[in-house]
């Protein structure tokens, strides 16, 4: 039997890490392209409030939306750190960045809990 | 073509210099050379004093990896006409320690190797006699890849994460510890999670792609670490999601 | 050992290979996929209270700084996509009836999603 | 300073590695240290490609892989040494491939085998043409596995400590530091491997400078068979890089310059469009270069600034069979030619490749030095005789190299770590002597690239595919001369960290010795045998030389020759056929 360490997060991280990336990568150029660049500069005509409202209060869009905000962010402070780890060689400051990566996505994750759930 | 064609070579000695300065040395410039008989021509014609590692000159031994234009590469298996009309800058391989002129210190792989444990683990081995274990040459294909590396260190040197963290396991020998994990004769898996599925093991690769694209082997170790997090996350939610007992 | 030598790690190593700053670039990226949860998060915000604050959110997205962002975040996430899906083939092992598929065939199927799921999505903001 | 294990093993190649696993694997309790000039996994064993022969076949039998490989030695090897190798191959074999080694298999997962030169049967195991990398990194890989194999990675021995007639140890130098350190031990083996370095043109790697041979032969155990020289007929021109035998058992034809299989010319039999074993580009290594220079004689061979060459034609097989059984053929040639095999014909010339004599041992690996085993290709047991086959080499490793180690361990399980106090003074007398030749060749005015490359062409000169007594007699002339310039040699590395040009000296005087030895049994073998041909004396000559040379260094540091007879068991010496 060989002896284990106690679980480390790392592989957790990193799955978070992946999906957001995959998600991000499938999802966001698109919306990003309509809702940044396209509609704000007329190329396309922006939809209504009303037909916006009706998607963004259908449950699968809140779901999904919430999957693409907690993954994305997660995906965001796992890079960032390492980013920062090795961009920065700011290796030694590991425990505030660490604390700063994931902290601020488990916060934008509640954030969008909390505005998706009241939408 | 030129007849001749200019090496500037990394000089480091460490008795006398802090740190390597270039010396340039003119060379013959011919077909078929490489820059590694260029640097036999310095050693045999112009400068015996100068030191590197080579052996086997066909691009297998391992032996003569360093930095050439900057990038890593094989000497005995880049040619000088490639660069001509030069200069060519040659300088040890980067991220290790330089014991003396192109020669580098590579004994922190040496313990990494052994580390990841590569070498065939089983809880019975069968007898001689019994035969050889069966294998397919798709169960054989699923490990060849992995199994070409030949330990020249040129993927180490490109990677920019163990530059940074020496403590890296790096490509090479987690390349290696997948060679055997995907060894259908191989049951020690589960021994090496220990090493690979360390933060300084696979955890610390953030995918720069570097290694493989500077391996002269094809061993895409790159792919050979990223395949690992699959199946150390894989596991990990495994270890997590089931009690203890029913792994 | 009678003195190694070893080099020193500049601050702007990414800068000395171009592979290298692509790889810092793409690490990058991952700030403008956080910029854009901010974005849809105001934009979510700004919906579900009402149409003057989703006209407001139009006019603001509309200003030429908030224009310039976002094309920038444009280009790093679309980085993110191209080199995302490049590599996914390396970690995926997908194997039909015994063999394995090649690596290309996986991009190929990454880049179809993609084009797919972004065609859907476009079609139910634009319907 | 002096530090002790029970054995020593010089060398980390296949035959070494081998060995240091087989004293663990015999009596755990013992200290077994491997010393090497380059990290073992670097040696030379790496570049081996074809394969290695082992009795797999159930239409195969150890009977016929034993009178291939006699016949192919000419009579030469000792039939007792070659029983044995032939039963011990396949099991070696087989226990690589429990350690993990990647041969290539048929479609029901059992090892595929394949033809080799020489070899009336399919009996060649392979790992793609890549065998003796994956055979030397899994034996390296398993050595990791035992604790107890204590590695010098990158020291470099430069003496045998003798002491009464036994081994006690080894001078090295560890190329890092220039430290210089006595290690000593119970038993010393001896890997060290070829010296084909000594030769102008060889497939053989930078490090094969008969180390080994000049070490043991100054310490007082004979080499035997030093003669036989083995050319390959096939490297690439310029590099001398080997182009497997394989590449003709998969079917490739030798071709002269007007597109002719000029091999049926040598009675070597027919050609056939498929690949018949025993037979035309199948033949032996020694006929087959033998051919070429006949050719070359006549004519009939393409000049090129790096020689005379004939083409090899892999054409007919195909990209498919290229890349699945010779992929490393093509990538050589694409890199060090700029040619492709599918579609072009590859030039090559007979290259020095192997040496079929060396240490003398008997059948456990012994040399008559008490202490002092030796294995691999710097040892001569000899199962190769005149004319090794392709692909006996690597199982030789293996085979001997265990024996060695096995009985080398029982030899030093017998002695405890006292060593006498002469042993250590002889260490210290060494570490003086390197730093009195550093110090005497920094005075010199002698580049050793230039005394090297002129002993490289005498021994090319005297000592060919072809030689006879004029052109040896001049070769031994030569070498004297060379020896007087190497006193002269000048050393311009005065570092003591990783001097490189402190070993190139070194391995210079050692391939001096060693091409002494060739030179002399070569001239005292009166008779064509082999790989050995005598233009002056054309026939073999079983009444006077069906026998070893065994040559001894006198006090004086000249050779002394004599004979020892051949040992036949079953397959009484005839005629070589091939092809019919
Ligand atoms: C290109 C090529 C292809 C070949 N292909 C085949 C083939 O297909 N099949 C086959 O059967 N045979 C083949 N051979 C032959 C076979 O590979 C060799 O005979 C065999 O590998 C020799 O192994 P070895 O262990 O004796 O020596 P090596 O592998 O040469 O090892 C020698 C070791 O000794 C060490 N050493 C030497 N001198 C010193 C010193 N002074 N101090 C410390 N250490 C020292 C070296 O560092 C090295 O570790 C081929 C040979 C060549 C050149
Ligand atoms: S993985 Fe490739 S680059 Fe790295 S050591 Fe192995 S062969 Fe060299
Ligand atoms: S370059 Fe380095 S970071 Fe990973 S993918 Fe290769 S090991
Ligand atoms: S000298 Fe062996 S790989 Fe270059």
């Amino acid at each position: 039997m060989t002896t284990r360490r106690p679980p480390s997060p790392e592989p957790f991280l990193w799955l978070l890490f992946s999906g957001g990336g995959m998600i991000a990568a499938l999802l966001v150029p698109v919306l990003l392209f309509l809702f940044g660049v396209a509609f704000p500069l007329g190329w396309l005509t922006a939809p209504d409030h009303a037909h916006l409202l009706s998607v963004l209060q259908n449950p699968i869009t809140k779901l999904v939306l919430f999957g693409l905000c907690v993954l994305a962010l997660f995906h965001w402070a796992h890079r960032f750190r390492y980013t920062l780890y090795d961009g920065l060689q700011l290796k030694r400051f590991s425990v505030p960045i660490i604390l700063f990566c994931y902290g601020g996505a488990v916060a934008g994750s509640l954030i969008s809990g909390y505005l998706l759930l009241r939408a | 073509m030129a007849d001749r064609i200019t090496l500037e070579v990394a000089r480091y000695r460490p008795e006398s210099d802090s740190e390597p300065v270039m010396e340039s040395y003119e060379v013959p410039l011919r077909e078929h050379w490489a820059i590694l008989d260029g640097l036999t021509y310095i050693k045999d014609h112009l400068d015996g004093s100068l030191s590197f590692r080579w052996s086997c000159r066909m691009g297998i031994c391992g032996s003569c990896g360093m930095t050439v234009n900057g990038d890593p590469t094989l000497t005995c298996a880049t040619f000088l006409t490639d660069y001509a009309p030069g200069p060519v800058r040659v300088e040890p391989l980067r991220n290790f320690p330089v014991i003396r002129d192109l020669v580098v210190d590579i004994g922190d792989f040496m313990e990494k190797l052994q580390a990841v444990k590569p070498w065939v683990v089983r809880d019975v081995h069968s007898p001689i006699e019994a035969g050889e274990y069966l294998q397919t040459p798709d169960e054989l294909d699923e490990y060849k890849q992995f199994s070409m590396c030949i330990n020249c260190m040129l993927c180490y040197s490109a990677c920019p994460v163990y530059a940074l963290e020496p403590h890296f396991l790096g490509p090479a020998a987690i390349a290696l510890a997948q060679r055997y994990n995907l060894d259908s004769r191989d049951e020690g898996a589960a021994e090496r999670e220990d090493v690979l599925s360390s933060p300084d093991g696979i955890w610390a690769c953030t995918f720069v792609g570097e290694c493989s694209a500077a391996c002269p082997k094809d061993v895409d170790p790159a792919a050979a670490i990223q395949r690992y997090k699959v199946t150390a996350a894989t596991q990990a939610v495994k270890n997590f999601l089931l009690p203890r007992g029913a792994r | 050992m009678s003195g190694l030598y070893q080099r020193p790690i500049s601050t702007f190593w990414w800068l000395e290979r171009r592979s290298y700053l692509v790889f810092v670039l793409r690490e990058l990226s991952s700030v403008f996929v956080a910029w854009f949860v901010v974005y849809l998060l105001l934009l979510v915000n700004a919906t579900s209270a009402g149409s003057t604050q989703y006209e407001r959110f139009l006019d603001w997205s509309a200003h030429w700084w908030v224009v310039v962002i976002n094309l920038i975040a444009l280009f790093f996430v679309l980085l993110h996509a191209v080199t995302w899906f490049g590599l996914a083939p390396k970690a995926i092992v997908v194997r039909r009836r015994g063999r394995r598929v090649p690596p290309s065939q996986i991009l190929v199927l990454h880049y179809l999603a993609w084009l797919l799921l972004s065609a859907f999505v476009a079609w139910v903001i634009l319907r | 300073m002096a530090t002790f294990h029970d054995v020593v093993v010089i060398g980390g190649g296949g035959a070494g590695l081998r060995a240091a696993i087989a004293v663990a694997e015999t009596n755990p309790r013992l200290k077994v240290a491997i010393v090497s000039k380059v990290y073992p996994m670097r040696s030379h064993t790496v570049s081996a490609e074809g394969g290695a022969a082992g009795v797999a076949a159930a239409d195969d039998s150890l009977d016929e892989h034993a009178y291939d490989t006699v016949s192919g030695s000419d009579w030469l090897s000792d039939q007792d040494a070659v029983e044995a190798f032939v039963a011990e191959a396949p099991r070696e074999l087989l226990r690589l491939e429990h350690w993990g080694c990647p041969w290539s298999r048929q479609p029901d997962g059992h090892i595929a085998v394949r033809a080799f030169g020489g070899m009336k049967k399919m009996r060649t195991w392979f790992a793609a043409d890549r065998t003796g990398f994956h055979l030397l990194h899994t034996l390296f890989q398993t050595a990791l596995s035992y604790p107890d194999i204590v590695r010098y990675d990158e020291w470099y021995v430069t003496k045998l400590l003798v002491d009464e007639g036994k081994v006690r140890g080894v001078v090295a130098i560890e190329l890092a530091t220039g430290r210089v350190e006595t290690i000593t031990a119970s038993a010393v083996i001896v890997c060290t491997g070829g010296c084909g370095r000594v030769y102008p043109f060889t497939t053989n790697a930078n490090i094969k400078t008969g180390d080994g041979m000049a070490l043991a032969y100054r310490a007082g155990a004979p080499l035997k068979d030093m003669e036989f020289v083995q050319y390959h007929p096939t490297g690439l021109p310029f590099t001398g890089i080997l182009i497997t035998e394989a590449a003709r058992a998969e079917g490739g034809w030798l071709l002269n310059k007007d597109g002719y299989r000029y091999l049926q010319d040598y009675d070597l039999g027919q050609p056939s469009p498929t690949p018949v074993l025993r037979s035309m580009e199948l033949g032996p290594r020694d006929r087959l270069s033998q051919a070429f220079v006949h050719e070359f004689e006549k004519g009939r061979t393409i000049d090129t600034p790096y020689g005379p060459i004939v083409h090899l034609d892999l054409r007919h097989l195909g990209a498919k069979l290229i890349d699945a059984k010779l992929p490393f053929v093509r990538e050589l040639c694409s890199k060090y030619q700029n040619i492709d095999p599918v579609t072009e014909l590859v030039p090559v010339r007979p290259v020095v490749h192997y040496m079929m004599g060396g240490v003398h041992t008997d059948i456990h690996g012994a040399t008559p030095l008490e202490g002092l085993y030796a294995a691999g290709e710097v040892a001569c047991v000899s199962i190769n005789g005149a004319n090794r086959l392709g692909s006996n080499s690597l199982p030789e490793c293996l085979v001997f190299g265990t024996r060695a180690g096995r009985a080398a361990a029982v030899f030093a399980g017998r002695y405890g770590d006292t060593v006498p106090a002469a042993i250590l003074a002889q260490g210290r007398d060494e570490e003086r002597r390197l730093k009195r030749e550093l110090e005497r060749h920094a005075e010199g005015h002698e580049r050793i690239a230039d005394i090297r490359s002129e002993m490289q062409t005498t021994m090319e000169n005297g000592a060919g595919i072809f030689r006879d007594g004029d052109s040896l007699a001049k070769a031994a002339d030569e070498l004297r001369e060379l020896r007087v310039r190497f006193a002269d040699a000048a050393i311009d590395d005065h570092s003591r960290t990783f001097n490189t040009e402190l070993v190139a000296l070194l391995e210079l005087s050692f391939m001096l010795d060693v091409a002494e030895s060739i030179i002399a049994c070569a001239l005292q073998r009166e008779e064509s045998r082999g790989a050995h041909q005598r233009t002056d004396f054309p026939a073999r000559d079983d009444a006077r030389f069906l026998a070893h040379s065994l040559i001894t260094r006198e006090p004086d540091g000249t050779g002394r020759v004599r004979y020892l007879p051949v040992t036949i068991t079953r397959w009484p010496p005839g005629e070589r056929v091939y092809g019919r």
